[in-house]
C-alpha cells in the first residue's frame, strides 16, 4: 500500500500494465520525454523507450485516427488528449470510427484502446481547459466513459479499461489530480467497469455524481448534516442504473450533480432512468445542480459556474423540505 | 547570403504503355509476364461486368446506392498485384478490382451497398479493411496498422487508396505527417479521377499537381498515369520496396477518370461534358490492356467471348449469395456492439423497447425467457 | 400559396433571402453547379453566381471555419454539410469557436451563419448517412438548433434562421425532404426560433417529437384513435418548455419519440423538465420511444431501430394503461 | 516520355541583418527607414519588459498560466509593421509585439491571461482577433475573414500567425487549401520557434523547412530568418503585395526560437538543453536591431536607460489597468451567451439555480424582481 495522488495511482496503473503486456503503447503530444503536462506518464519514456511511450505530432484527430489503426492491427494504444477541449478535433475519428468499428465490422475488427484526456474546471485553466463533454460520448453507442473520483478507483479502472476488448474514454478529473491522497495497493487490481460506488449510505436522499464533483457533495452533505446517500458513478457509460434506483427507492428523492451544462447533460438521464423505474418512490421531483447552460467561463468567474458546495447543499435543503 | 535556396525538389510522371499503345520496354521489362498480363486482364474484365450487373442491382430496387469502379481498374489492381498477400490494403470504395484480387468475395462488396454489415465482416487473412464512408478518414488507419506491424518487426506495409476529394481533409494531412515523420511504411495511392462528385480537382488542388500533396512532409512524390497498370505497378513496387526497407512513406497521384456518375444517386450530365468523357474512353485502361495483349498475341476474340462467359457466371453467382443471404437477426445491432452489453442495453434488445413500461426492462431474466421473437 | 416540398420550401427561402440581402451566401460541397446532392440549392448558382453560391473543397472543418470567418467578417455565411454523419469533422469549429464566439469575446465579434444539413434515418441510405446528432449540438450553448417538420415550418424557420444574429444549426430531415407537400405561402414570413407547435390537441396524453417522426407519430395516434396531443418542437435549443408542460399540466402523462439513441437523447432533457415542473400533475411516468443505445444499423435494419408507428402505438397503449 | 518532369520548384531562405550584423543593402534599402528602425526596437524592448512583468504577475498568483513570446519579438511585428492598419491579423499567442504595435492595448493581453473574456473584447477598428487558444483553428478563421473582404470588393488582407506545431492540424491544411483553390487573400506566418511544449519541430516536420508545407497547394513558400526584423518585413510585404493584388496567399516561415518555457507551467529543462538556448540568445532579435542602430549612431546607453524607465511605466499602468478592473458581473456568462436569451436560461440566470425547487424558474417575474444579487 502506498498513499498516491490520482496522478500517481494513474501513472502507476500504466507502468504496471505495461509491464505486463507489451501490446500496450502510449501516444500524444508531450508524453514522452516531458511525462506529459501533468506528470501523468511521468518516467514511462525512460522505463519503457520511445517505441513504446510516443511523443507524436499535434494533431489530436491524428493521434486517435493512427491509434485505432495501432488497435485493429493487434495493439492496445492509450492514446492522450492533453486537455479534454481537444478531444473536439478528434471527435469525428473517436464516434465515426472507434465506437463503430465491431458493430459495422460484425465483429472482424475491434479497437481495444484507451483515450486517457484531464477533464473538468476548477483549477483556474484557460479556455477549453475546463470542460466536462462527457455526455457527448456517452450519447455515442460503442465506447465507453469513465470517470474515477479517487486514486484507488483510478488506478482499478484504468487497468480495467486497459484489459477491455473495447474502447473507452478514461476522462481524468484534472482538479483533483493531487488535492488529496488515498491508499492504493501497489498489487494490480481491477475496479469493474459499469459498476458505481456508494461513497456514504443514507436515506434521507440519494445524490449522484462523479468526478471532482464528488468532492463538492461530500461537502455540502457534511455540512447539511443530513443523512444523503452518495452513489459515485466512476462509469458513465455503461452506467449502473441498478445501483442508482436501489437507492432511490430506499430515500424516494435524488439529487445529481456534474460539472457539465444542465441541459443535454447526463443529469437528465439518470432523472430519466429513475423516473421511468422508481415512478412509485419518488416523492420529489429528481434534482439537478450542474453546470448553467452556457458556456464555463474564464476563470475569474469558473466557480460561479460550477456545482459548489453552496449550491449543492441549498440543493439539499430544498429536496428535504419538498 | 542574404537569399539562397533551401529546396530544389522535383516530380516525375511515369507512364509505360501509354493511350497510343506505346510500350516502354526498358522501363517495363520484367515487370508483369504475360500470363500475369492476361490474369490482370481478365480480372479487370470480370470487375468491369460486376460494375454493370451492381448498377443494375441498384435500379431495380434490389440494392441501395452504388459507386461504379468503371474507368479507374488499373489503379487498386496495380497496387494489389505487385504487393504482398500480407500488406494492408485500406480502401475508399473504387478499389473493387484490388480488393477483389486479393481475394475478397464479390458478394461483400454487394452486401455492404445492400446495407448490410456483414459486407464487412472480411476475414483476418484478407488483411484488408472495409470500405470507408467518411471521406479522407481511412488513411490514419493505414498509418496505424503500418505501424502495428513495424512495432512487432514484422515487415509489412500499408497500401491505402483515396480520392482527389479525399486529399482536401485534414485527416489525409495528419496521416501524411505522421507517417513521414515517425517513419512508418506506408503507400499514399490517390486516385485522382478528376472529380469528387461535381467538384472538379482544381477547386480541391489548385497546384499543378496532386502528387505535390505529399511534398509538404519531405516524402517522395510521384505522379503516374493511373490507367496504365504498368506504371501503377512500378511506382507502387518502388514505394513499397522504400517502405518495407527503410519505413518510408510515399505519396502517389494515379492519373485517372470515373468514366461513371459518382454513384447511382448522381447525374453527371449535370456539371461535366459529355467530351471530357468521351476523351477519357480513350483511355481505358481495360482497351489499352487487351491491345497490348493482341498485339503480342496474348488476346483474341474467342478468349474475349469465353472471358464474357466467364465473368457473366462468376458474378451473377456472386450476387446470388448476396441477395440469398438470410436476413440478418434482429438482434445483431446490439449483439455486435461490445464484447459484452451491459444490463440497460440487455434490457432493450429482450424487450425490443426504449420505454419503460409494458415489459419490466429490470425484469431481464423474465423478459428474456419469454423470447425475442414474440417481444416484437 | 404554392403547394410545396420541404426541399422546394427551403429553396424558396434561400433564394428570397439572398434576393434581399447580398451579405447572404451559400457554400459547400456540390451546391454550386451541381445544385447539391438532394437539389436543395438547386437553381441558385446560377441564379446569384459563383461568387454567391460557392463549391468548396471537400473538407467540413474548412467550410465551417472559413464560414465562421466570413460571418465574423460581416457576412451571414450558409454552409452547408452534406450529410449529418460529415458534421462530425466540423464539430470543433462549431463548439469550439461558432458557438462561443459571442461569448468570449464579450460581443464584439459574432456568427451570424446557418448551417444546414440533412439529417435522420428511413431512406436506405450509407452508414453515416441517417444519424441524428441534434442532442450533441444542444448541449453545446451558444448555437440554436433548428428541425422543421413540415414544408411550411422550413421556409419560416430558415427565414428566421437566416436573420438571426447567432449561429443555427438547421437540421432538415431527409426521409420527409420529398415526402409530401403543404401549401407554402409565396411571400416572405418568419416562424419564430424556439416556439413549438400543437399539431393536433388531446387530453390523454402529451407525445413530444420533431423531424420525420412527427409523421410516425401522427399515423401512431391515428391508429391508436386516441386523445393525443402531439408537439412538434421545431426548435430543439431553445425549447419551448412552456408549451410542453402546459400540455402535460393538462395531460398528466407524456411520451416523446425522437430517432436519436435514447441515454443522453433529448428525450432524457425533455423528461427532466418535465418532472421538475409538472410533478405534480404526472400520472405515469414520461415514456421515451426512441433509437436505440446501439449505432443506427445499416439500412436492411433501419426500421428495426427507428421509433416507427408500430413502437409508438405500442408505448401509447401501455402509458395509457399506467 | 515515360518519365517526365511535372513539377519542380524550389524554397528561399531570405536574411537581411543576420546575427553578425552584416545588413544586406541592397534588399534592405527602403525598408524600413532609420527612425522607424528606433521606434520598433523601442517597441520591442517594451514588449520584453511586458513579458517580465506578465511572468512575475503569474509567479505572485495575480495572473494564471502565461506563455512568454520573449525571443520571437521580430515576426509579428515585422508583419504589422508592413501590413495595413485594417489588414486582419489573426494571432496565436505569441504575438504580442504585433498586436500591440496595431494598437491592442497591453492590459487586454493580461485580462484574458487573466481569466477575463474582456480580454477578447477587441475593438472592431484594430482589425484582430483574439488570442487563440486551440492550436491550428484560426487560420481557417483568417481565410473566411479575408473572403468576405474579398467578397466586398475591399482590398483588406489577412495575416495569420501560428506555430511550428499548429502545422500538424488538420485544420492548417484545410486553410492552406481553401486559400489557394479559393484565391483568397491571406498571409500564412508561422513562427517556427523549435518546440511545440516539449516536442521538437522534427516530429512536427521531417521535411527539410516547414516552409514546404505550402508547397502542397501550389501556393508560393519562403522562409526567412524570424529574428532578423528586416527579412520579415521584407518577405511579408511581398506577400500582402501578392495577396493584395492578386489574391494570392503565401506560406512564410519564420524561423525563430523560444528563449522562455511553453508558458509558466512548463518548464523546459525538462526536454531541452541549456547549450541550445544559449546558441539563440545570441541571434536575440533585439540585441540585433540595437546593434545596428547603435553602428548607425542612433542609439546609445542614455536613450537605453530612458527607454527602460518608459518601458516600467507603461507596462506598470497596463497591469494596473488589468488588476484594477472592477469584477465580472456574475450574470455576464449569461449575458453575453446570444443576443436574446430564452426564457430557460433567463431562469437560470435570474435563479442561479439549475434545480427546479425552491425559487420557481417559472415566475421569473417574482424572481427577477426579487432582485438578483439575492439569489445568489
Ligand atoms: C467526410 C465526408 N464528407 C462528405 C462526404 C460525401 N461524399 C461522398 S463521396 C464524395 C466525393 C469524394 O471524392 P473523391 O475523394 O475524389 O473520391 P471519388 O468519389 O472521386 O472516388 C463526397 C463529398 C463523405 N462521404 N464524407
Ligand atoms: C488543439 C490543441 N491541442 C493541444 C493544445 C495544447 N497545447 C497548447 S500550446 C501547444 C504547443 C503549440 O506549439 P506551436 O504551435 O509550435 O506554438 P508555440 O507554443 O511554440 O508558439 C499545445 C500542444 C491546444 N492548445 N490545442
Ligand atoms: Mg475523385
Ligand atoms: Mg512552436
Amino acid at each position: 500500500m502506498a498513499n498516491l495522488t490520482l496522478v500517481q495511482a494513474i501513472n502507476l496503473a500504466l507502468i504496471q500494465e505495461m509491464e505486463k503486456d507489451d501490446r500496450v503503447i502510449v501516444l500524444g503530444e508531450d508524453v514522452g520525454v516531458n511525462g506529459g503536462v501533468f506528470r501523468v506518464t511521468e518516467g514511462l519514456h525512460k522505463r519503457f523507450g520511445p517505441n513504446r511511450v510516443v511523443d507524436t505530432p499535434l494533431a489530436e484527430s491524428g493521434i486517435i485516427g493512427t491509434a485505432i489503426g495501432l488497435a485493429m492491427g493487434g495493439l492496445r494504444p492509450i492514446p492522450e488528449i492533453q486537455f479534454e477541449g481537444f478531444l473536439a478535433p478528434a471527435y469525428d475519428q473517436i464516434c465515426t470510427h472507434a465506437a463503430r468499428m465491431r458493430a459495422r465490422t460484425r465483429g472482424a475488427f475491434t479497437v481495444p484502446m484507451v483515450i486517457r484526456s484531464p477533464v473538468g474546471g476548477g483549477i483556474h485553466a484557460p479556455e477549453l481547459h475546463s470542460d466536462s463533454p462527457e455526455a457527448i460520448y456517452a450519447h455515442q453507442a460503442g465506447i465507453k466513459v469513465v470517470m474515477p473520483a479517487s486514486p484507488y478507483d483510478a488506478k482499478g479502472l484504468l487497468i480495467s479499461a486497459i484489459r477491455d476488448p473495447d474502447p473507452v474514454l478514461f476522462l481524468e478529473p484534472k482538479r483533483i489530480y493531487r488535492a488529496f491522497r488515498e491508499e492504493v495497493p501497489e498489487d494490480e487490481y481491477t475496479v469493474e467497469i459499469g459498476k458505481a460506488r456508494i461513497v456514504i449510505e443514507g436515506d434521507e436522499m440519494t445524490m449522484i455524481s462523479w468526478g471532482a464533483a464528488v468532492v463538492q457533495c461530500l461537502n455540502a452533505i457534511e455540512k447539511s448534516g443530513r443523512s444523503v446517500e452518495l452513489i459515485d458513478l466512476r462509469t458513465i457509460d455503461p452506467m449502473d442504473t441498478e445501483t442508482i434506483i436501489e437507492s432511490v427507492k430506499k430515500t424516494g428523492r435524488a439529487v445529481i450533480v456534474h460539472e457539465a451544462p444542465r441541459s443535454g447533460g447526463l443529469g437528465a438521464e439518470i432523472a430519466s432512468r429513475i423516473m421511468e423505474l422508481a415512478f412509485l418512490y419518488l416523492e420529489a421531483p429528481v434534482q439537478r445542480v450542474t453546470g448553467f447552460d452556457t458556456l464555463m467561463p474564464y476563470y475569474k468567474q469558473e466557480l460561479e459556474y460550477l456545482p459548489e458546495e453552496p449550491r449543492i447543499g441549498r440543493a439539499i435543503e430544498e429536496l428535504a423540505a419538498y | 547570403m542574404p537569399v539562397r535556396t533551401v529546396l530544389n525538389t522535383t516530380i516525375e510522371h511515369v507512364s509505360i504503355l501509354d493511350e497510343d499503345g506505346n510500350f516502354d520496354a526498358d522501363l517495363g521489362r520484367d515487370l508483369i509476364p504475360d500470363d500475369d498480363a492476361v490474369r490482370l486482364y481478365e480480372h479487370m474484365s470480370i470487375c468491369r461486368h460486376f460494375d454493370e450487373i451492381a448498377f443494375k442491382l441498384q435500379r431495380s430496387g434490389r440494392m441501395g446506392t452504388y459507386p461504379e469502379n468503371r474507368g479507374q481498374e488499373a489503379a487498386s489492381l496495380g497496387a494489389a498485384y505487385v504487393l504482398r498477400p500480407d500488406d494492408w490494403l485500406v480502401p475508399c470504395y473504387r478499389e473493387n478490382t484490388g480488393l477483389f484480387w486479393r481475394g475478397l468475395p464479390m458478394e461483400m462488396i454487394l452486401l455492404h451497398w445492400m446495407g448490410d454489415e456483414r459486407g464487412n465482416q472480411i476475414a483476418a487473412d484478407l488483411a484488408m479493411t472495409p470500405q470507408a464512408i467518411p471521406i479522407g478518414t481511412q488513411l490514419l488507419h493505414a498509418v496505424g496498422l503500418a505501424w502495428a506491424s513495424k512495432y512487432r518487426g514484422e515487415d509489412r506495409i500499408s497500401c491505402t487508396f483515396f480520392g482527389d476529394g479525399a486529399t482536401s481533409e485534414g485527416d489525409c494531412h495528419e496521416a501524411l505527417n505522421f507517417a513521414a515523420n515517425l517513419n512508418i511504411p506506408v503507400v499514399f495511392l490517390c486516385q485522382n479521377n478528376g472529380w469528387a462528385i461535381s467538384v472538379p480537382t482544381k477547386i480541391q488542388c489548385s497546384a499543378p499537381t496532386l502528387a505535390q500533396r505529399g511534398m509538404a512532409y519531405g516524402m517522395p512524390c510521384v505522379q503516374c498515369d493511373g490507367n496504365d497498370i504498368f506504371a501503377v505497378a512500378k511506382v507502387v513496387r518502388d514505394a513499397a520496396e522504400l517502405a518495407r526497407t527503410e519505413h518510408r512513406p510515399t505519396f502517389i497521384e494515379a492519373v485517372t477518370y470515373r468514366l461513371g456518375d459518382h454513384t447511382t444517386a448522381d447525374d453527371a450530365r449535370r456539371y461535366r461534358d459529355q467530351a471530357e468523357v468521351d476523351a477519357w474512353k480513350k483511355r481505358d485502361p481495360l482497351l489499352r490492356l487487351r491491345n497490348y495483349l493482341s498485339e503480342r498475341t496474348l488476346w483474341d476474340d474467342d478468349r474475349e467471348k469465353a472471358l464474357a462467359a466467364r465473368a457473366k457466371k462468376e458474378v451473377a453467382a456472386a450476387a446470388r449469395r448476396a441477395e440469398e443471404i438470410a436476413d440478418p437477426a434482429r438482434t445483431d445491432m446490439f449483439d455486435f456492439l461490445y464484447a459484452t452489453l451491459s444490463p440497460d442495453i440487455e434490457a432493450q434488445r429482450s424487450t425490443a423497447r426504449t420505454s419503460s413500461l409494458g415489459v419490466d426492462p429490470t425484469q431481464l431474466d423474465d423478459a428474456r425467457s419469454s423470447g425475442i421473437e414474440e417481444a416484437v
